[in-house]
């Protein structure tokens, strides 16, 4: 066999898997920690008040990357599951097992500060409008996916089942996406004011994507970090958690 | 800089309520779930160690 | 031939067996024995196809069965605790279905006859939920008769049958063999089958 | 070794073929159905209810309930669909026949393709036939009524082959009922919103053919990938 | 003889106090279906189902879902307690439970009254709390709200009662579910039409006061004679 | 004392057996025989007051039970062909849930104690239907142990049990007979049961 592809399954392996992530994780908290100290001072300091809007727009820098971060943490765990699934490596199963309930939580404060955002602009909490209603059922689909697993008790079962149910949903993302097409909708597009290039529209972006930076750092040491309790849990009668627990 | 002073600053431009409470929520948020996986992590270490001692005190006396 | 290699089966943080191995040549069963939940029924299981081995692997005529799937099912039949019979219809249509999905027609006639033999004669238009315990098994077992499976996996097959049926299965088994059938049986009672090369395999617990 | 002669033999192997084999599924789970009565009739029975309701608890403006026809109908199909769901493979797998099936030389996936059309056939079919019945009730236009029934007859399909997923997902799992629907809620949204907005632009005058060709288009996609989902699940739900 | 000493003997046969019998009902048929979980969520989670539904159907209009927003709860909490309603006295009826109740010494009619209470608190109280979050979904003022909420309160005990005289009677019948249904849904339309219709006499302006007393008349109607039909639907499906 | 007079049974068309009588005192035991489909488990279920027979009486203590009923239920313990055991509870929650039922509390810590008792140590807390059907079986016996009443009734109990679970079987009703006691079996097995007075009834067909 390929020595690369032997090289891949050591690391693919748990047992050096689980002290390489425990490495990882400090480095991951301190980029997330500068990448959010910089974004809340771009966010609150250095971008402008909105004309429109006035200070609530401000929500913008936590409410659209957490929107992204439910988006991709979806596909990155339905990507994982279904390595899991074809491969039966263990490692990947108990990744998209560790992603869910973190782009579940996003998925939540998308929705939390999207409400909060549109009662000041929109007058109401929640329209159904096509955006927010996707938004909503990719929670759900979390939901689904963490339940699924939560109720079924031998791993193995768990984690193929759970592979199914998110490889279907993936399939689903882009056609509620798309329904956007077939909906009037309340919820702006790309409609920042970006597309005139003032100084303000490219602070706020700034201040956009740093934060998503922040929540994608925050995200990975999240995830190592459950993927490693997971990894004890699972693993509790082989030899190399016991080498690891002492 | 567009605050004049710490008031102006927490009062939002009278946006308070849903600016903090969006971002109070999101620091809530993700304060609590390292510390729950944190308690996880003990947790599952502390029963380990337990079940290996008590292993390793079945093993002695034989 | 059947053969299998250091088979290891795990159940949660229950291991039940490893290094687990057999061969089996044609007119050969092989006799599981165990105390109750020793692995018996998962390793059945696992020998159809029907679930994963931890480790190891089944091999039939050479093969890796896990490489030749469904192939292999037209070889095997199995018959597990539960008698697969829908309570519902009646013995006549239950199987019928059963042949059907095995793509063999089978007529009503035909059908009558071969419940005849198993003891099931006048109560074909029964529905099977009003026939008795030892009846239902009698149903499931008359697959014995028309399978051409040369692998036959019986998961306590004597259970609920009284004496005489008892006998006649012990024959059924005995003439498949003779005839360069194999089978696999587990059964806490002593029966007597005659025919066949036995093995036995003790699953320790 | 190529099977040992069979004590007693009917006839030979191969008599069916695949589509036999098919055949043979369908009316094997239309039988039971029949002789379980109740069941066919739960489905039915649940949809015209749900649909019967609303009038009474909204009024009886005509043109309001006009407006509201197509959601109705297709938030009550999706809702007797759902209900019907955890009945596709569980007695199967309790009496040990979903064994039997994996085991069967018929491939599998077309075992569980049988199934699938049975539970249309059972418990989507006829809240299609009932559809114009009700539709009249709510004074739906012979157009728009039309384009209703049309939607339904493309989208009940597509509510069976998206459950029997979340039905083999949750075979044998503490809690199912739940968790099924909560697993294929967010999957038939789609059928949903196609399915009534179908109607919605047909009424509106922008034409129903986008949606219903949007529709058939999960179709055609659920009836290629839920088999083989389902098929997995299976499997899984039985190792 | 009065019974043999048992191999082994946790701990003795205990009469159950007739005063204690009301709580002990409720604690019992609480804890069962905290057991159970699923039950629990049933009626709660299928009642934020059709609710969610409903827009995603009938499109995103507020001014529309605005105004058929009382229907649609009401009618969503309808559906959810018959759906609840087959588990009431089925798996007592099915494992011998009803008869032991039946032979305890205190009276039927009181232990009836406790499954009614407990089947209210798990599958009626759940919908009452969670519906002004639904409402706000469909941007309800927070008056024609109070005035849902205040009715829904009065009237899902209501349900309960209704129900339980339905359940009764189909035990142990065949196809009972359909039954059920057919059974108690003429018996709720009162409810739903006076429930539904106080929210719209709030709206319109014409005070919800008459509409909520009526329904608060229903419920103590029914509180009065239900328990007792009850009893006797039990005494005849035991029979 | 336990009498059965003149009984008959009918199943659609068939007349399983008419003229049936039996008495039965404080430690005796009766052995219901005869092939499948006889109707043991016909009787059995009348003999507990399940169903009706088709003419005839059975007295408790003297007392028709028709008349008596409930007041008779108290006194049987009845185990069917089938377990009555709910798959997705644990073994523990089954246990406490017919221990309920017979208005009997059942701490955690005894009802591990009990399944202890039946070889199921390290298991209570796991579905019953990820146990094998012989630890099922042990399961649902679980029920002698802790029962008072007088009257077991029980329909093949040997069935899926392994040898020594067997042995125990009889060991549990031997000792039940041995306090006074009554037992009504069915049984395809031969089994060896000590103590108590053995009477045997066959069913022809
Ligand atoms: C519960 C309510 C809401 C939900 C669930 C929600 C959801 C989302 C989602 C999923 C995205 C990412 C879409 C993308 O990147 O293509 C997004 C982006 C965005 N949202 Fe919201 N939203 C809500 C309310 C609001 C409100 C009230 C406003 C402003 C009035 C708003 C303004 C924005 C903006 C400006 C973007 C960035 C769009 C872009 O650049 O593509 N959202 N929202
Ligand atoms: N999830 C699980 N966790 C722990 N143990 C399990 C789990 N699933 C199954 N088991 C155990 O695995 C064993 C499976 O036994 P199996 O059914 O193969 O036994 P068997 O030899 O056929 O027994 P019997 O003679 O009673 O039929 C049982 O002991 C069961 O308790
Ligand atoms: N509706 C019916 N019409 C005709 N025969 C019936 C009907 N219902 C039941 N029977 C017959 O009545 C008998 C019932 O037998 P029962 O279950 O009591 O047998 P058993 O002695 O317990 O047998 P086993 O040893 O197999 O458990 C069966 O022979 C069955 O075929
Ligand atoms: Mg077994
Ligand atoms: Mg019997």
């Amino acid at each position: 066999m390929d020595n690369k592809i032997i090289h891949w399954f050591k690391f693919g392996s748990p047992q050096t898997f689980y002290p390489l992530a425990g490495k990882m994780v400090p480095w991951f908290w301190a980029l997330a920690a500068i990448f959010l100290v910089v974004g809340l001072w771009l966010g609150f300091f250095v971008a402008p008040t909105d004309a429109v809007q006035g200070e609530a727009y401000r929500i913008i820098f936590i409410h659209v990357p957490a929107s992204w971060m439910s988006m991709f943490l979806y596909v990155v765990m339905a990507c994982w599951a279904g390595i899991g699934l074809a491969l039966n490596t263990r490692l990947s199963s108990m990744m998209a097992s560790a992603i869910a309930p973190t782009g579940a939580m996003f998925a939540f404060l998308s929705l939390w500060t999207g409400a909060l955002w549109g009662k000041p602009m929109w007058g109401t909490w929640w329209v159904w409008d096509a955006r927010l209603t996707s938004e909503l059922i990719l929670l759900f689909l979390y939901l689904g996916f963490m339940a699924l697993q939560a109720a079924i008790d031998e791993p193995r079962r768990a984690d193929k089942a759970g592979a199914i149910l998110a490889l279907v949903g993936v399939v689903n993302v882009p056609v509620i996406y798309f329904s956007v097409k077939w909906w009037n909708t309340l919820h702006q597009g790309a409609s920042i004011s970006m597309s005139k290039g003032s100084t303000m529209a490219v602070t706020m972006l700034w201040g956009m994507l740093v934060m998503a930076l922040c929540f994608w750092m925050y995200s990975i040491a999240v995830a190592l970090m459950r993927v490693r309790a997971i990894m004890l849990e699972r693993e509790r009668h082989t030899d190399w958690v016991k080498y690891a627990v002492e | 800089m567009q605050w004049n002073s710490i008031g102006e600053f927490f009062a939002m431009g009278g946006y308070a309520l849903y600016v903090w409470g969006s971002f109070g929520i999101t620091a809530l948020a993700l304060l609590i779930e390292p510390l729950l996986l944190r308690k996880r992590q003990s947790d599952v270490l502390d029963s380990l160690r337990r079940e290996l001692n008590a292993d390793k005190q079945q093993r002695k006396p034989e | 031939m059947f053969t299998a290699n250091n088979l290891a089966c795990v159940r949660g943080d229950r291991h039940l067996f490893a290094g687990l191995g057999f061969m089996l040549e044609p007119s050969g069963r092989l006799h599981v024995t165990g105390e109750n939940g020793s692995g018996k029924t998962s390793l059945l299981r696992i020998l159809c196809g029907l679930s994963l081995p931890e480790t190891g692997e089944i091999c039939w005529q050479g093969e890796s069965i896990a490489r030749i799937g469904d192939e292999y099912h037209k070889n095997v039949l199995y018959l597990g605790h539960h008698n697969a019979l829908k309570e519902e219809l009646t013995a006549l249509e239950n199987l019928r279905i059963t042949a059907a999905l095995a793509d063999i027609a089978m007529e009503d006639k035909q059908g009558a006859e071969l419940l005849g033999r198993v003891g099931l004669a006048g109560r074909e238009k029964l529905q099977v939920r009003f026939l008795s315990q030892g009846q239902k098994r009698r149903v499931a077992l008359s697959r014995l008769l028309w399978s051409s499976a040369p692998l036959w996996v019986l998961d306590e097959p004597f259970v609920a049958l009284d004496t005489v049926a008892v006998t006649w299965l012990a024959g059924i088994i005995g003439k498949h063999l003779s005839a360069g059938g194999m089978a696999v049986l587990t059964s806490h009672q002593e029966v007597a089958i005659d025919g066949g090369i036995a093995q036995t395999l003790r699953i320790a617990s | 070794m190529n099977g040992v002669a069979p004590v007693y033999a009917p006839s030979p192997r191969g008599a069916l073929g695949a589509l036999g084999v098919l055949a043979t599924v369908i009316r094997r789970d239309l039988l039971l159905a029949l002789r379980r009565k109740s069941e066919v009739l739960t489905s039915l029975f649940f949809f015209v209810i749900v649909v019967s309701l609303f009038p009474l608890g909204i009024g009886p403006e005509m043109a309001l309930l006009r407006t509201i026809a197509p959601g109705v109908l297709w938030v009550a199909a999706l809702l007797a669909a759902m209900l019907s769901l955890n009945r596709l493979f569980a007695s199967d797998y309790a009496d040990g026949t979903l064994e039997q099936m994996v085991l069967s030389p018929a491939p599998l996936g077309l075992l569980v393709i049988g199934k699938i059309m049975a539970h249309w056939l059972v418990s989507g079919l006829p809240l299609v036939l009932i559809a114009p019945v009700l539709g009249l009730q709510y004074d739906l236009a012979p157009r728009p009524l039309a384009v209703l029934i049309l939607s339904l007859l493309i989208g009940t399909p597509l509510l069976s082959l998206i459950g029997a997923i979340g039905a083999s997902l949750t075979l044998g799992v503490r809690g199912g009922g739940v968790l099924l629907s909560l697993l294929t809620l967010p999957l038939y949204i789609p059928a949903l919103i196609f399915g009534a907005g179908a109607v919605e632009a047909d009424i509106s005058g922008l034409g129903a053919a986008g949606h219903l060709s949007l529709l058939a288009g999960l179709l055609a996609l659920a009836g290629f990938f839920a088999p083989w989902a389902t098929t997995a699940g299976l499997r899984i739900a039985l190792e």
